[in-house]
């Protein structure tokens, strides 16, 4: 903590502490999500923003949303004494930095997938070796629903992959109800995300002519996020990834076919044992009116998670649907989250943003 | 936000938790449960009892 | 068949025949989609559209691309004599003007589910029963991948569903190799689909402000297409609908586990069995560039069908994605090419479009 | 003011005030986006929303963002006693009801455009007429760009119509300028809009299907926003509006010729002058990056204003551009802007969400 | 022309001239359309496109509509003897290569700017100059509606920009009919246009995430198909261009101050005279349903353009809607249409395909 | 492709050309006309009169 945030904290009532935080990859998608939400957050200061491609630039010049802001992005070697430092690069970055971070930084909460498996084995398995895997006890998953307790005090967080992070958050429920035990049939888990997903710099794939309107299947198997969800739910999954036309949005269908028989009352049962107390779940499972169950433009921009179900008695299947927004709870949101948990801030410090009515494809 | 003297106590038929209800609803009317946002038919008033209003399939565009 | 038609068959080489055609529900989405195959098809003289909301008007005043077309609404009432009767209207209406339409009608190819299912039971389970049963029996499928062999000289042809014609594109193949027999899991079936699937009377859901940009579940469980594919794949599937940002297009993605482990040869050669001689069925499976799987936008307009798959070798998954445009291959293309093989016409007459590129949404 | 709030006042620093307030007309688009801002602003507690065809519903069913709103619509014609009561129903209705709304709140603040124009006589040119005349003297136009001199202790608010304000807000500083004098060519304001302009309730035009991916002149001429901007800009203005393909947004490029010759140091002088203490204007006019001129994805759900101008050296031309959401800045974001400046409260109380990045079709 | 189309001339009835085509630029977005066009065109066989990136890929990989097209990229270094040679490269690149166009091909069709103006001071004004000016006299504007008596026979056809193309459509039967004489007012042109007139290779601002539900001013002032257009009609006009979030499109509203008034009957006794006997154009401008103006979705794919026009009696304006898919009609369709009546071609031939509706964002 | 003997001529009140009706058509009755596309309502049938159809605004969305 710096000084100044103690001189805060010693001599007067409101916001306690104010926390100084940079972000690392502060031009990406999720780097100026952190920054739009850090901006806003009442006990963080934001000092740094590090850009290589836009050095000295205005952030707003790359964010439009923050032209109010008054940053420049500057060098990702020229990093700056802060209390928390966000890290918002490709994967493979910040596990050749993390020494580095630490110099500067009492936390550091990355964004990437370095940090988000506990073995190094799986990355060997699943991604290109891991070159700094004396961290990955120390690391901490971010998302709260399934990791609050081990959060307080942890100075290495990992925040979670989004569509890792629908998914989870989707079937956590039935796999503590014990709906998923040893009998049950494969779990599929079918998603559909936006464009924002690829991040900031897309290839001919990602051009407006090519990518408007689409269906397409860009992870039909073997997508790295399969390796989080088996991890974090102890479940394997068969796991497909689609991209349609929307910019924010993650939205995983899980169809599950669960040991024995439930009922639609087990299921709320269930639900609500899982997220009644949660800050920002929400439990969307028919009903009346357009929204009947979750859709990633209900909850776009915001740190809200919508799940819900449906049972098909006939074949015995339960349907779950999630949906997130990858950039606020399926990363930068996710990340701030945990932070909050992490430095004993209230949870949704930073997170209030309750979304649009009526919204296009956000 | 809704002043609380203007509520009538019920059971989610669902989840079986008590919900609250606005004072004025009448039977036949359906209401939306602010636990699992289902439809809920008020059969009777005292004491108010609720069920699950059959779905409007079709008014939803298959 | 007219006097007209038999005597061009008789006499001269080139178009050799001429059949009069109508369609009943001229202003509705398939409807126009029939009259524009039908306007453009050499074979096809188009006597009659009708419309009980748009009497009189021209048809270019509903469907803007027909602004050349000669042609005004007439009343559904008053149906002239023709070889070809084509229905597009809603769910009902054709099982009680059976009768009607063959007196005026030598043909009657059927868009709704009227005479889709071969069993009146099964109008009592999944829909509100039938009311001439008789029918049914007389009645031929309409999608010739499947059926072909019964089509010609077929006097009632039943239009598939466009969800249902997706999913059966898509696993047929499989099935017929044997892939899928009684020790096989569940099949899953993830649909993805457009808007104009509703028809042109949307209500509050189906308007732009709410509509555009979703990822809404919107037949989380029970469609009625279930009972299509169970009737004619002999398979039961767990399916789940979801309407996406686009407006033409449904995109079936299968999940599936087969008997016993597959190779991708295994795939190759049971896809390619099945389709190489297809006039319309393009297997898209990998390869390189921005389109390596089956993709509605690649098809959006025209009568083919796309379908692919990738293995999880992991879980022995097979995902299978099967694409269409529910306007064209999904429902008035598959009943000009089911016409077109009933009469003895080249398969693809009238359906030569190749779609475009680059397109966005359409 | 209810006695809650002037204890309030009397009392303590914090919160000083908090006023009840009221939406009639809650289940529309600009009725909901009242709520969404004034459930967040921290002197505003909503104590009532109206719907006759949601009556005792919950809100959040309407608007999915306000679910965790604990809330049910009542009656309109129930109204309830508040300090202030905003309005958000077709023209026509609170001309009818104003005398009703004065029994119930001390402050009215009208969305519709039934107290926009000054003069009775507009309405009959205009419109079909004004039943209660004898109110257009007290109420003032909500814009405070324009009018904030008249707005402290005004008790009935009109709020302007989303095309005129993005258009005067374009065009104001010119005029201020007297750039625009007897001399200066003719004005041709050519505005793109989305779709949730049209309210709640579409038709045909308005469904997914026929409203997707348009460029559709919605109103080619005599768009009734023309008297708003010649009553408040004193500017006879060519009008032409054009639906486009997303959801909020108003984006009015005006083509404008001056009297003589003007620099680009001149415009930036006078859109600096009008706009630099500006709380919500932003000037956005050449630069780098992606986003260099006004946007209404960049001020997307903010109650923000971008303009920005370019000089047409050949022929004297200068373009300028302005962007809004019509929700928010264009409707519901204007109304509490004016509210919070007539009862004295911060100006940008409520309504300081400054949007997302990326951001898609919002 | 080739021995192999001399032959077919003299032997035998059907399609009596085959002209061999070849296409520079294959992996492009107007080279895909041409290639589109041609394969479907009974007078044209394609015997090669050029890819220097893709060189030796089938030409499906590229534009999936055309997987069905036994083709693949060869070098443009290699170029085979053709009747004709169609080139849609950037600007620049046919200007150096014109001389060994003809050396292989009799007739060429270029699609880029750099045969389209007549002057070459225009070339130095607008662009970098010109390298082959001797060729500009020789070229032909390839507009039929514009140019038809000057195209047969020519040998080199110069495709025309599709935001002019849109314009002059638009203002030409007015311009005729002496509406816009010397006392008339600025011509303001505001255009919108879809994502795919940027062509296949877009940066940063063409992806997906950033090109979304835009209105976006991309060229203010300036543009240089304002040449093209005083070129052609004789008109300066105040240009300005916009994207929107479709991709196939261009649309010119066309605010006019003609020098007297005008009345409605005037306005279609004009563009009647213009259009009635043209194959591809229609009026559309007011009448009932969802479509009563010209919409680039009302033609998307289509080689047809719309045009339509309002008057605004209260200050003497004519407001002229024009569409056009710039793919087709504004670029590929154009030359193909153009090189129709060069050789003496029916003039719709290959370009018959009339538009989908309902369709999205095309 | 409609049969010619089913149809009415009229002149378009906006251009003045000839164009053909359906042979059914009412007093009173909208009809579009085949070359503006105009909205035209059927004032009197002997011989047929048609008048451009007053535009019904709102129906549009504004
Ligand atoms: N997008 C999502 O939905 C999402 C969700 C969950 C997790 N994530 C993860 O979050 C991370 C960032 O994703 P993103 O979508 O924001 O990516 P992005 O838009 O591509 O941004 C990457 C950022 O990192 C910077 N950067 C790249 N290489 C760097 C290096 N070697 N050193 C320092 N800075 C570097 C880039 O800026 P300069 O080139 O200007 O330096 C840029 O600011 C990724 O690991 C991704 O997997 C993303
Ligand atoms: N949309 C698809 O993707 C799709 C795919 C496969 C199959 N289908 C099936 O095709 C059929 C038509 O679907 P659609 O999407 O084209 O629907 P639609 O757009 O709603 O059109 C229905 C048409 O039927 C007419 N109509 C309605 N009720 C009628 C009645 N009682 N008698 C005579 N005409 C009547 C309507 O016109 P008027 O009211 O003017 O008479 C309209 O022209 C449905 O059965 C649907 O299930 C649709
Ligand atoms: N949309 C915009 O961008 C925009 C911008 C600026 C100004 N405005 C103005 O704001 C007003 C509302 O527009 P909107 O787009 O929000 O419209 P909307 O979505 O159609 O909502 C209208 C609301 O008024 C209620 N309502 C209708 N008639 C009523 C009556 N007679 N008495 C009481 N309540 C009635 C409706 O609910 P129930 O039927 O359930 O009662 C609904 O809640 C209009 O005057 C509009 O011109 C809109
Ligand atoms: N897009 C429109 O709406 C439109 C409308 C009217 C006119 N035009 C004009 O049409 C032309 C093509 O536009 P586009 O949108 O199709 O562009 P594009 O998608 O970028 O395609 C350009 C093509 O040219 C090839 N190419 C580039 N440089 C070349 C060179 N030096 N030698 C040989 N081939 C080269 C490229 O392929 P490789 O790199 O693989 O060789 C590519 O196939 C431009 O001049 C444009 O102004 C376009
Ligand atoms: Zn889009
Ligand atoms: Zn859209």
């Amino acid at each position: 903590m710096t000084a100044e945030s103690g001189a805060a904290a010693a001599g007067d009532a409101a916001p306690a502490e104010t926390y100084t935080a940079s972000v690392v990859g502060g031009t990406g998608f999720t780097g100026g999500e952190l920054l739009r939400i850090l901006a806003g957050h009442p006990a963080f200061d934001v000092v740094q923003a590090t850009s290589r491609s836009a050095d000295n630039m205005t952030v707003g010049r790359s964010h439009p949303n923050l032209r109010g802001l008054d940053l420049r992005f500057s060098d990702p070697d020229d990093l700056e004494s802060v209390d928390v430092l966000f890290s918002a690069t490709p994967h493979g970055v910040s596990m050749g930095r993390i020494d580095e971070y630490f110099e500067v930084a009492d936390t550091v909460v990355d964004l990437s997938a370095d940090f988000r498996l506990p073995e190094a084995d799986a990355y060997d398995e699943w991604y290109d070796g891991h070159e700094s895997p004396e961290y990955l006890e120390r690391a901490e998953y971010a998302l709260p629903e399934i990791n609050r307790e081990n959060l307080p005090g942890a100075d290495l967080i990992a925040g979670g992959g989004c569509n890792a992070t629908a998914t989870i958050l989707g079937l956590k429920p039935l796999v503590d109800a014990g709906a998923l035990g040893p009998d049950a049939g494969e779990v599929v888990v079918d998603v559909k995300v936006g464009s924002s997903e690829g991040g900031a710099g897309g290839g001919a794939a990602s051009s407006h002519p090519e990518r408007s309107g689409v269906v397409r299947p860009y992870a039909p198997t073997g997508h790295r996020h399969e390796a989080e969800i088996e991890a974090y739910l102890g479940l394997s999954v068969s796991f497909t990834v689609h991209a349609v036309d929307m910019v924010r949005g993650a939205s995983a269908t899980c169809h599950v076919f669960p040991d024995g028989p439930v009922s639609k009352g087990d299921l709320w049962t269930a639900y609500r044992d899982a997220y009644a107390d949660e800050p920002f779940m929400r439990i969307v499972s028919g009903g009346g009116g357009v929204y009947r169950y979750p859709e990633p433009k209900s909850v776009a921009g915001t740190n809200h998670g919508e799940v819900g179900f449906e049972l098909d008695p006939g074949n015995r299947r339960v349907v779950v649907f999630s949906a997130i927004d990858n950039m606020t709870k399926g990363s930068a949101g996710q990340a701030v989250h945990a932070a909050n948990v992490a430095l004993g801030l209230p949870e949704t410090a930073g997170l209030e943003f309750d979304g649009l009515h009526p919204v296009g494809s956000p | 936000m809704t002043s609380d003297t203007d509520t009538l106590l019920a059971e989610d038929p669902i989840t079986g938790e008590e919900i609250e209800l606005p004072a004025d609803v009448e039977v036949g009317e359906i209401i939306d449960s602010p636990v699992t946002g289902t439809e809920l038919e008020v059969i009777s008033l005292d004491p108010v009892t609720l069920e699950e209003a059959p779905e409007l399939e079709e008014d939803w565009g298959e």
